[in-house]
């Protein structure tokens, strides 16, 4: 058993297409729990960071720092009295954070961890994430009209529209970058996730260098709509607190609630994925058509490691820094213990770069490989996490009518403009 | 049903993703016209659309199925819902939603059946035996080249699309000349 | 009519004296007697007091240019006064409409500060109605007060001021003044099915307070 | 409502420029929505109800009262010392304006006059409590529009005033900083020393708050244009303070009746050109840089002497009436007393400004959007405590 997941381990193809159904499954199931770990964890620096930009501490009370806030946070929605209006269409209020939800989570099949750390490499992998991602604006419409409430009811409204809009710029930014995955010796550009990324290997740049500045104004384009795609500030306004109350979801609470706000975050990390993906490389290092050979692949396959031992080295230097009171006491142990872990990690981490820094097939070596492509991944979709929490500690919110207006007039336009004029300078070059 | 000759990877359970897509939509279509309330016809609609898209991916169509979804799924459904949470529910669900004029329909629904079935018994022989191994990576492609020509060809079907395409331009206008009192 | 309100106006301490010394009198008589006892108890050692100082300063007669012209206009119904350097009319009630339209109109009183009431049960003329007036381009203040009685309607100024609207929903929410022409006169601060009207020198706070626990809670007193 | 706002538009307002929308050309049911009274942005508990087609605002209906105490009447069975913290609780968050303006009226109905050193130590106090109550205002009016972090850093920063008030009073909130005839304490130790800090602390922070809203395109558009009103519609309506000023009428008590010892402080009164939102935000925001300067005037010259006028131990005014107004942060605050010569006043009547402005908000978002309500509930800067007293 083991020697067969081993053997996937190395193969070059991802679990999907690899003619073995259960290691799809079991890699489904690592990405669906890595996905919700992510999502508890982005919470709790959601609120850690934002609360930072704001003067103020955050959550310090459940553990050490707030770390154990997330957990205090599942727990309390759990047991939450599942409330259903009593007006409201019972079946679709039940269905439609679901939607949301499955939406969310079903983009994961698509996105390349790593050449073959992904799902599936469906051959219409861009498309198909582009067609369920538009399917989640179905869960927030129908639990705005199941709810029977009128703020819910204008929050679906304002959602629909708004994500309509922004998909249409959204979808042109991608066509600009699929067209670039064209420019190689066949001529034909690629759909596939994987195929995306491996033409940007090919052709040696990230497609937001490329054609410059036309691949950066499409990753503009892109890293805008995706914040209104999922509903974030300063887009945020079927959400709008301050006007409707809590908009689409007011009418929610415990756990149907937090499913909508598992949702959410799964659809943040799934956009900041596919943005990582077309634009910025994907699972690829920095440089890795220019800084080759072992050495560079060493020095590089360190970095997990060190990221790990300088989180640990943050999290003793808290415990060091922490009141030397009785009352902080458990706190302290747990930091410390926390700290112990993330050393550990670190130091496995390391391990495993320096076991597999000789033969590219051993074990060890295929272990080496996956991290540093995951890790890679992982850390610019992290680059975009913390720019939405930046966004939503700085901005305003728009207007619905601006927001329109900024959707249908400027991006639309400027997204048409970059696709022309990538194909006439990709055909130029070509 | 289990006749997909497949060059890469072995499909799972054909037989049982087939009959359970189509007795998704099937049942789910049926939903869509008894449902007395429009959002839980729309709804209805919206499985059914995604069972074909499945069917679809079954015939390794996988870019209409990817279209369908975009499309019809996410993208006309919305604006179907969008504009029928604006009616009033309470009214409508109220009103008889088999009016008088059923006999024609269920006429017209009988006439259609019969001309499929005929078709499908005369036209046996036209329908392939068994599927055609497509090339799942072209697909695609050749979509694009039945639909914009290939090698400075026209394809087959370039003069529809464009015309599909100005046709939808003018609904278009329609559209804002007939929402808009002033341009 | 000026005669019979201008001993009224500037209260003299005996017509004073009289709404102070009504009132444990009318407290008692709506509430319990034994609970109530403490809140009128300083009006009443007060009182003994009141009339002994009737010093200090007096209205005086106003004049003005403003103040002869209307007299000229309108005869005796105005009495112009000044109290502590702040000028006020005092209009009989069938001139109100037309000399606050004259004074915003004319006067450039473009401003209505405010609009209130003053309550004297023991009048028979039992409300003052007081309109603060402001001039923005003479930056001089004007008080014009009026007498009505109990269950007298007088005429709305919202079409003259505006913001006259939810001022004087708030008299009548609170003194019960019906106000004629007022496009939706009702109640503004306290719910539609309040009984009686607050400030009015009558109103047995005890009382109400008694007769809400009563119905709603469900206990003798809330007190 | 319908009678009332057509009784609005037509005829009896007509100088008001009332436009009403234009009819949906599609046919549309009308949403009512009702706002509040438990709503993030309505400031309390303020229900305005909304007449909406789709998201535009056809009308809107304002319900207040549910913060209603009866302040007025419980004037009438206190006497007049009794009172004073009382005034506290109407604009909470400028508790200090509210215990000026009683405080003058009734010294006025005496007709006795606060001592200088008084006088300069209530400018003082005033002028610090007018930032608090703006800093409060920015806070929540950007956290209304979306932006979060605004709100974090003013109340980092009235912190420092509600420090020096504590320090006076030994009160933040509810002050009850003056007494009638002059102040409750004498200045701590270092008071001055203190709101010298502040006079050096504030100005960055100011500088702060406007590097990240004023030229922000977001809160431009949010609030360009958004909830314009004339000053010839402010002065049909009655509206005072900053909103009257940002619309261009240069009307200000401090300058126009001076009361306390303002008439010997230099200072200027902002004006806005347009009466919208934004105007209304940067006349606030000049307003504070203002008030610096008055404080930095006042607390560099305050004089020695007595704290307490010759006021008598019981406070029985003689008969008589009086309206004295001061410039609170949100606009005319007026007191207007009766007394009949007890100690006890007859009648007080309160003339709050956010009462009075909070009219002004149904012409302001006619035609506008949902999210325009909220920005103009904010920019008219009401405090429920004082609208229902």
């Amino acid at each position: 058993m083991l020697n067969a997941f081993m053997s996937y381990l190395g193969s070059t193809v991802p679990p999907g297409n690899a003619d073995n159904q259960l290691w799809a499954l079991i890699y489904v199931l690592i990405i669906f729990a890595g996905v919700s770990l992510a999502v508890v964890a982005m919470n709790w620096i959601e609120r850690k960071a934002l609360a930072h930009f704001q003067i103020r501490l955050g959550p310090m009370r459940v553990g050490p720092h707030g770390l154990l806030q997330p957990i205090a946070d599942a727990l309390k929605l759990m047991l939450k009295e599942d409330i259903i209006p009593a007006q409201a269409d019972a079946v679709v209020f039940w269905v439609a954070p679901l939607i949301g939800l499955l939406a969310a989570f079903t983009v994961y099949t698509v996105i390349p961890f790593g050449p073959s750390q992904a799902v599936s490499d469906m051959n219409i992998g861009i498309l198909f994430m582009l067609g369920v991602s538009s399917l989640g604006v179905l869960g927030i419409i129908t639990a705005g009209w199941a709810s029977n409430s009128h703020y819910p009811l204008i929050g679906a409204l304002r959602s629909s529209a708004q994500m309509v809009s922004y998909e249409v710029a959204m979808g042109l930014a991608i066509v600009s970058a699929l067209l670039m995955t064209s420019l190689n010796r066949t001529g034909t550009g690629t759909l596939s996730m994987i195929g995306i990324v491996e033409a940007q290997q090919q052709q040696g740049v990230w497609f937001i260098f490329k054609f410059f500045p036309l691949g950066l104004i499409a990753f503009v384009i892109f890293a805008i709509a995706m914040i209104a795609e999922t509903n974030r500030a300063p887009f945020d306004l079927p959400e709008a607190e301050s006007e409707l109350t809590a908009g689409f979801h007011t009418e929610y609470s415990g756990l149907r609630w937090s499913l909508f706000m598992l949702g959410e975050y799964a659809a943040m990390i799934a956009v900041s994925s596919i943005a990582v993906t077309l634009w910025l490389g994907g699972w690829m290092r920095p440089f890795p058509n220019l800084l080759t050979g072992s050495a560079w692949d060493f020095i590089f396959s360190l970095f997990p490691g060190l990221t790990f031992a300088g989180l640990a080295a943050i999290a003793f230097i808290g415990t060091a820094r922490m009141p030397a009171q009785a009352y902080f006491r458990i706190q302290r142990i747990g930091l410390a213990v926390f700290a112990a872990l993330l050393g550990l990690i670190a130091l496995l981490l390391l391990a495993i770069a320096v076991a597999g820094r000789t033969n590219d097939a051993s074990i060890a070596g295929r272990f080496r490989e996956g991290i540093d492509y995951v890790y890679w991944f992982v850390l610019k979709v992290a680059v975009f996490m913390y720019l939405f929490i930046w966004y939503r500690a700085t901005w305003p919110r728009y207007r619905f009518d601006q927001l329109m207006r900024v959707g249908w007039k400027v991006m639309l336009p400027i997204s048409l403009g970059v696709l022309i004029l990538t194909a006439i300078v990709g055909v130029l070059i070509s | 049903m289990n006749s997909v000759v497949n060059t890469g990877a072995a499909p799972v359970a054909t037989p049982f993703f087939f009959y359970f897509l189509a007795g998704a939509a099937i049942v789910s279509g049926l939903l869509v016209i008894t449902r007395r309330n429009a959002v839980h016809s729309a709804l209805s609609l919206i499985v059914t659309l995604l069972s074909v898209a499945g069917l679809y991916l079954m015939l390794y169509a996988p870019f209409v199925a990817g279209v369908q979804i975009i499309v019809y799924a996410g993208g006309i459904m919305v604006l179907f819902l969008f504009v029928i949470m604006l009616v009033n529910i309470e009214r409508s669900a109220k009103d008889r939603q088999f009016n008088r004029i059923w006999p024609v329909g269920l006429a017209a629904a009988c006439a259609l059946l019969s001309l499929f079935v005929s078709a499908f018994v005369k036209g046996r022989n036209l329908f392939p035996d068994r599927l055609v191994a497509l090339q799942e990576s072209s697909n695609t492609q050749q979509i694009a080249a039945m639909l914009y020509g290939e090698a400075g060809r026209m394809g087959p079907y370039t003069f529809a699309f464009e015309i599909a395409s100005l046709l939808l331009l003018v609904a278009i206008l329609g559209a804002v000349i007939m929402t808009k009192k002033k341009i | 009519m000026a005669e019979e309100s201008k001993p009224l106006v500037p209260p003299t301490p005996e017509g004073e004296k009289k709404p102070a010394a009504e009132k444990p009198a009318a407290a008692p008589a709506t509430a319990s007697p034994a609970a109530p006892a403490k809140p009128p108890a300083p009006p009443a050692t007060a009182k003994p007091a009141a009339p002994a100082k009737p010093t200090g300063p007096v209205p005086l007669p106003w004049t003005s240019p403003l103040v002869e012209k209307y007299r000229r206009q309108y005869g005796s119904g105005i009495d112009a006064l000044t109290y502590l350097g702040q000028n006020y009319l005092n209009v009989d009630r069938s001139l109100i409409p037309d000399i606050l339209r004259l004074l915003r109109d004319e006067e450039q009183f473009d401003y209505c500060v405010d609009i209130t009431a003053v309550h004297y049960p023991k009048r028979e003329r039992q409300f003052d109605v007081v309109w603060i007036l402001y001039s923005f381009p003479r930056n001089e203040r004007l008080r014009v007060k009026t007498q009505i009685a109990d269950g007298a309607s007088i005429p709305s100024v919202v079409s003259i001021w505006p913001t006259a609207n939810w001022l004087e929903r708030e008299v009548y929410d609170m003194f019960g003044i019906q106000f004629d022409g007022h496009p939706d006169l009702k109640r503004i601060l306290l719910p539609d099915g309040w009984k009686g009207h607050p400030l009015r020198k009558d109103y047995g706070i005890l009382q109400q307070d008694k007769e809400w626990v009563q119905v709603n809670l469900g206990i003798e007193s809330g007190q | 409502m319908k009678d009332s706002m057509d009784e609005l538009s037509n005829g009896a307002v007509s100088h008001l420029d009332l436009e009403t929308p234009e009819k949906p050309y599609l046919d549309a049911n009308e949403l009512i929505i009702n706002m509040g009274p438990q709503h993030p942005a309505t400031h309390g508990v303020l229900r305005v109800i909304l007449k909406l087609d789709g998201e535009k605002v056809l009308g809107t209906e304002c319900v207040i009262g549910y913060l209603h105490r009866g302040v007025e009447k419980i004037a009438e069975n206190r006497t007049y010392t009794m009172f004073n913290p009382y005034v506290d609780r109407m604009d909470y968050v400028a508790a200090v304006s509210n215990g000026l303006g009683y405080c003058e009226a009734v010294e006025k109905l005496l007709n006795v006059e606060a001592p200088p050193r008084a006088q300069y130590i209530r400018v003082v106090l005033t002028e610090l409590n007018r930032i608090a109550s703006h800093q409060l205002w920015l806070g929540t009016h950007a956290l209304d529009i979306g932006a979060m972090t605004p709100l974090f850093y003013t109340f980092r920063d009235r912190e420092e005033i509600l420090k020096i008030f504590e320090r006076y009073c030994g009160a933040r909130l509810t002050t009850h900083a003056f007494r009638i005839g002059g102040c409750q304490y004498e200045t701590y130790a270092g008071f001055e020393k203190d709101v010298k800090n502040f006079l050096a602390f504030f100005p960055p922070k100011i500088d702060e708050y406007e590097a990240l809203l004023t030229s922000n395109r977001i809160w431009l558009e949010r609030t360009k244009n958004v909830g314009v009103i004339s000053g010839k519609d402010c002065i049909a309506l009655g509206v005072t303070g900053p909103v009257l000023r940002a619309s261009g009428v240069k009307w200000d008590l401090r300058k126009a009746q001076p009361y306390a010892a303002y008439s010997k402080f230099d200072f200027e009164i902002p004006v806005g050109e347009n009466g919208d939102t934004y105007d209304r935000y940067m006349v606030r925001m000049i307003e504070m840089r203002q008030s610096l300067r008055i404080i930095e005037q006042a607390v560099n010259g305050i004089p020695e002497g007595p704290i307490m006028g010759k006021v008598p131990k019981v406070i029985k005014p003689p008969v008589g009436e009086i309206y004295h107004s001061i410039e609170a942060p949100k606009g005319e605050l007026g007191y207007f007393i009766v007394s009949d010569g007890s100690t006890q006043p007859y009648r007080v009547r309160v003339r709050p400004p956010s009462f009075v402005n909070l009219q002004a908000l149904d012409i302001m978002v006619r035609g506008m959007l949902v999210a325009d309500v909220v920005a103009v509930i904010g920019t008219l800067d009401i405090v429920l405590g004082e609208v229902d007293r």
